[in-house]
């Protein structure tokens, strides 16, 4: 087992990895760009390196300086959270070429699955079942149009390269479908600096589901269950649930076999997670893998009472999972709401500025996942994510009115500084989201009202 | 709350903050809030007591990073090693007092074996180099001193 | 709460924030709120004296709740409901204008079926009677004003 | 059931009733002194009032005021959290008089067993141990002589109206009984306006063990599992846990076995609990109860995820349990550490005063409950306690070194302001505490060195 991390990340998810390496003993430290210099989360470090500017780019998503950092501090693992250099297998590769453990899948698994359209023939071949879609990238707009009629409308296309809801659009009608080609792949070559393009059919007024896994390198995989995404605006969560409301046990169990056998059949290592729709028939289709923590994975331990980054920690260091299926004991309901430094009055535009008040909810069943605190700046530079509050209780009806509850006592201030707190909480009291009738165009619906 | 309750509790919480900053004593401190001025005034300093301690009387130093009394900075773009020579043994790019063009470069930083020049962004005189051959700098650390050679 | 409870609220709470963070005596505090401002001057240093304590110069206490400028307060000792007669339909204790002596009952202060005499506290004049008839008070809560008789 | 709650207590209680209340939808007024006029707990309650001066006495100790709050405000219900009125037969008995609901057991109940001797009797009678002593309050100085002899010294001397640590000596030689007795004696009369005193055999190396039971008005009674409280300096709880460590279960399901039997033989009702002694030997005894809710009693939540506030409120309102014994699923391990504003340099003497800076604690399985904030004033008008830590984990170890992360993460500062967080590391670093070989007399031994 090592004995220090470096942690190549900012915000709550540098905090929440800081937090489970000082519970197990482990040196940690944070770097950072310059628009952090003043994070309170890099209190909870060791040691501390300001590798680059405010831009990602140069700061955080740049690994020589990251790993300049390492070297020099003699960090032995690197720990990326999510987003940033997370999923990308070159700098797993750097990683382990410096004699560094990356906290996270092997470079090969995070190759094969970072490549979205390999990871539905993956999926495929393990049994598990896709959406009908084009077996290979796209070699150009008349194999789009010709693939998108077999497959029938509507169908949806994404960058191969994509994931986490970017790079993709929507098309309903044939005549559309040349021109989102065409949109699609520049966007996806400016976003990912691959242009390459796949099919696959669209399904309208889907359940978005998804199954945390975990897998040691010692074969052996676990189900924490599943979780609900359902409630997303543009393709991003707002609200995240377990267990799946108002869907039937039997089907959730299929799927999270389905998760594991996926996992398996990759040689999967770490946390991860595999995403899933479900249409409204109850049939189910994998869709991608999430190589890393997720932003959600806190209502996973609420119910489960895992701790998932420190069991990512120990499966880095070697160490075989000391939990099996029986020992996963779910309890009660747990919810996510993601509180955004956004305007929902204004098309949900990030608002950056400086938190003068910020005073996040307590109490019972309560936690919020933060590195808010008065007088931080929220700066364009970053996601708009300024805290995660998460609840569980004993049924779905009480963990609801505990998040109302939470969310009413969060206080959050600043000159041109705007939360999503009220939308979230319109969102709790929808009838759709109180029934669990909704789908993944809950949101959508509810803002071009 | 209030607008104009908002708008005095964000002042009178910037007043705290100017004050935090100021540390020492403090003889004056205005602020007006439209069209923005703040006035602070410390005390005429005490003739200096042989023995006597300087740091509750310090003015509070504000200088930004880039810029300095005697000239401007110039800064580590990365984090690196810092290097005064293209390798081991050789003579230094430049050394205290040299006159240096825009662009000329000054040092190496290296991270990764990745060698970084670091060039003067202006013309003028280096008037202090700030980190020893060899040491570690983090992003945004100044390495040089340069003032316009007048 | 009221908006203007609530300004003068944010105003106190401020202008405790400053003192507290101007820590050490000071001279004079203003503070303006409608389009701000805050001034806020420290005594001149006084030449040092060898071994002289600290004490004298405590930062300002902040007036009590009970004393107002035209006079003093008459406040309620408790939770209840304000009576100025003794019962329904008898003339009141007390009428503004009227002279009181210290010890004499001005009105009744009713609490679960607890009749408590609110008397003066002082001698003086009743300058101005606060809360109606039959209205509910909080702990605190000024009742009465008097002031010295001249 | 009612829609409206009085909550007559303050500090992090009467916030946590508060958010309980919220989640239940009911409407809660908050009473409060004139030195608790800025408390931020008052932020979460629909109306406050304000019954009286800083003294307990005639503000959160005078029925009258209380009363007087209750009825301006239409509230139907009254919660008395713990300390102050919570156990006052009388209080209670004046709230059904005026029509109002009181959250805890019926008048009768308190008022015998708020007279310990009586509980003993009642226990003893329920088939519970209860360790050699007076079967009745003591006459005179010379009964106490004789009984005490016969008990067997040591012997503990207390007060029939005492309760939680407070009235009690502990004599070890006949020759210091007599004094003993007449000191107890004067503190009893003085401090519950009773001087009347009864004889136990003192239990020296003990565990302070105590189940949590909740009791409906329909006739069910269920134990949520112990509590080990042996932390205590002066009898006064520092640390508390569940389950109790290094104890055989077996015992523990049979300590809590006695608790329901004592709770059904009492016709007890509401949440409460049962404290015992566990000697030596392992065998155990009945000391007393608490009727109300504990100060300690999220470690339960933790472990169970009952929150017992919400249930004592649903059994007020005459709600039959929903749970059953199988309901109740116990999930690793918890700890409750008291964050006191006392200074442990000089004698744990509070520290009044300003609080400026105060950053509790956050992230995953840590909850913390405190109605502290920057700016907040620490009085000495009421007790110390600042905040309640409370962390899980899958064991104990995970526990302790997650509790010592977050009391390591609390920021509180304030000119004259001191906290016990460091003493409570030292506790846990404790091989004693540790090795869950420590007995009530850890802390007293830590503090003599």
């Amino acid at each position: 087992m090592f004995s220090s991390v470096l942690i190549a990340n900012r915000g709550e998810i540098a905090l929440r990895v800081a937090r489970a390496c000082r519970e197990l003993g482990i040196r940690t430290v944070m770097v950072h760009s310059a628009a952090d210099d003043h994070s309170p989360a890099l209190r909870l470090a060791d040691e501390r390196v300001r590798i680059g500017p405010a831009p990602a780019s140069r700061s955080y998503l740049y690994p020589p300086a990251i790993l300049e950092a390492a070297e020099r501090t003699g960090a032995e693992a690197v720990h990326p959270g999510y987003g940033f250099l997370s999923e990308d297998p070159e700098f797993a590769e750097m990683c382990e070429d410096q004699g560094l453990t990356f906290v996270g899948p092997p470079a090969a698994v995070l190759g094969r699955l970072g490549d979205k359209a390999e990871a539905r023939r993956v999926a495929s071949a393990a049994g598990l079942p896709v959406l009908p879609g084009s077996a290979h990238p796209l070699r150009n707009g008349s194999e789009a149009e010709r693939v998108a009629g077999e497959v029938g409308y509507p169908v949806i296309i994404k960058a191969v390269a994509g994931g986490g809801g970017r790079g993709m659009a929507v098309v309903r009608h044939p005549r559309e479908l040349a021109q989102a080609y065409s949109t699609t792949r520049v966007a996806a070559q400016t976003a990912f600096g691959d242009g390459r393009l796949y099919i696959e059919r669209y399904v309208e007024g889907a359940r978005h589901i998804e199954v945390q896994i975990l897998a040691d390198r010692h074969g052996n995989v676990l189900s924490l269950g599943e979780r609900d995404c359902s409630v997303q605006r543009r393709r991003q969560k707002l609200i995240e649930e377990t267990p799946a409301p108002g869907l039937p046990p039997a089907l959730m169990a299929e799927i999270c076999d389905a998760a594991v056998s996926g996992a398996r059949a990759i040689g999967y290592v770490g946390a991860g997670t595999f995403e899933f729709v479900v249409d409204a028939d109850g049939a189910f289709f994998f869709i991608e893998v999430n190589s890393r923590i997720q932003v959600e994975h806190p209502v996973t331990e609420m119910v489960t009472g895992v701790d998932l980054v420190r069991e990512q920690l120990l499966i880095a260091g070697d160490r075989e999972l000391a939990l099996r299926d029986e020992d996963v004991v779910r309890r009660g309901v747990a919810i996510e709401c993601r509180v955004n430094a956004e305007d929902p009055e204004r098309g949900f535009l990030p608002t950056p500025g400086v938190v003068e008040e910020f005073t996040p909810p307590g109490g019972p069943f309560t936690r919020v996942d933060t590195h808010g605190a008065p007088g931080i700046r929220v700066t364009a530079d970053y996601d708009s994510l300024l805290a995660k509050v998460i609840v569980s209780g004993q049924d779905r009806d009480h963990a609801i009115a505990r998040m109302d509850r939470a969310l009413a006592e969060f206080r959050v201030a600043g000159r041109g500084v705007r939360t999503t707190i009220g939308f979230l909480q319109e969102v709790l009291a929808h009838p759709l989201f109180q029934d669990a009738k909704h789908t993944t165009s809950l949101v959508d619906s509810m803002i071009s009202l | 709350m209030t607008e104009s309750s908002e708008q005095l509790d964000a002042l009178c919480r910037n007043v705290v903050r100017l004050l935090d900053a100021a540390r020492g004593p403090v003889h004056t401190l205005r602020v007006v809030a439209g069209d923005a001025a703040v006035e602070l005034i410390w005390p005429q300093p005490e003739p200096p007591v042989p023995g006597a301690g300087q740091a509750a009387s310090r003015p509070p130093e504000v200088e930004s990073a880039s810029a300095a009394a005697d000239g401007a900075e110039i800064c580590a773009p990365t984090v690196g090693t810092f290097y005064r020579s293209p390798e081991p043994g050789s003579p230094p790019f430049v050394t205290e007092g040299d006159l240096v063009e825009a662009g000329q470069q000054v040092a190496i930083l290296e991270a990764m074996k990745l060698m970084n020049p670091i060039e003067a962004d202006r013309p003028g005189r280096i008037t202090k180099i700030i980190v020893a051959d060899g040491d570690p700098v983090e992003y945004g650390q100044p390495l040089f001193l340069i003032s316009p050679d007048s």
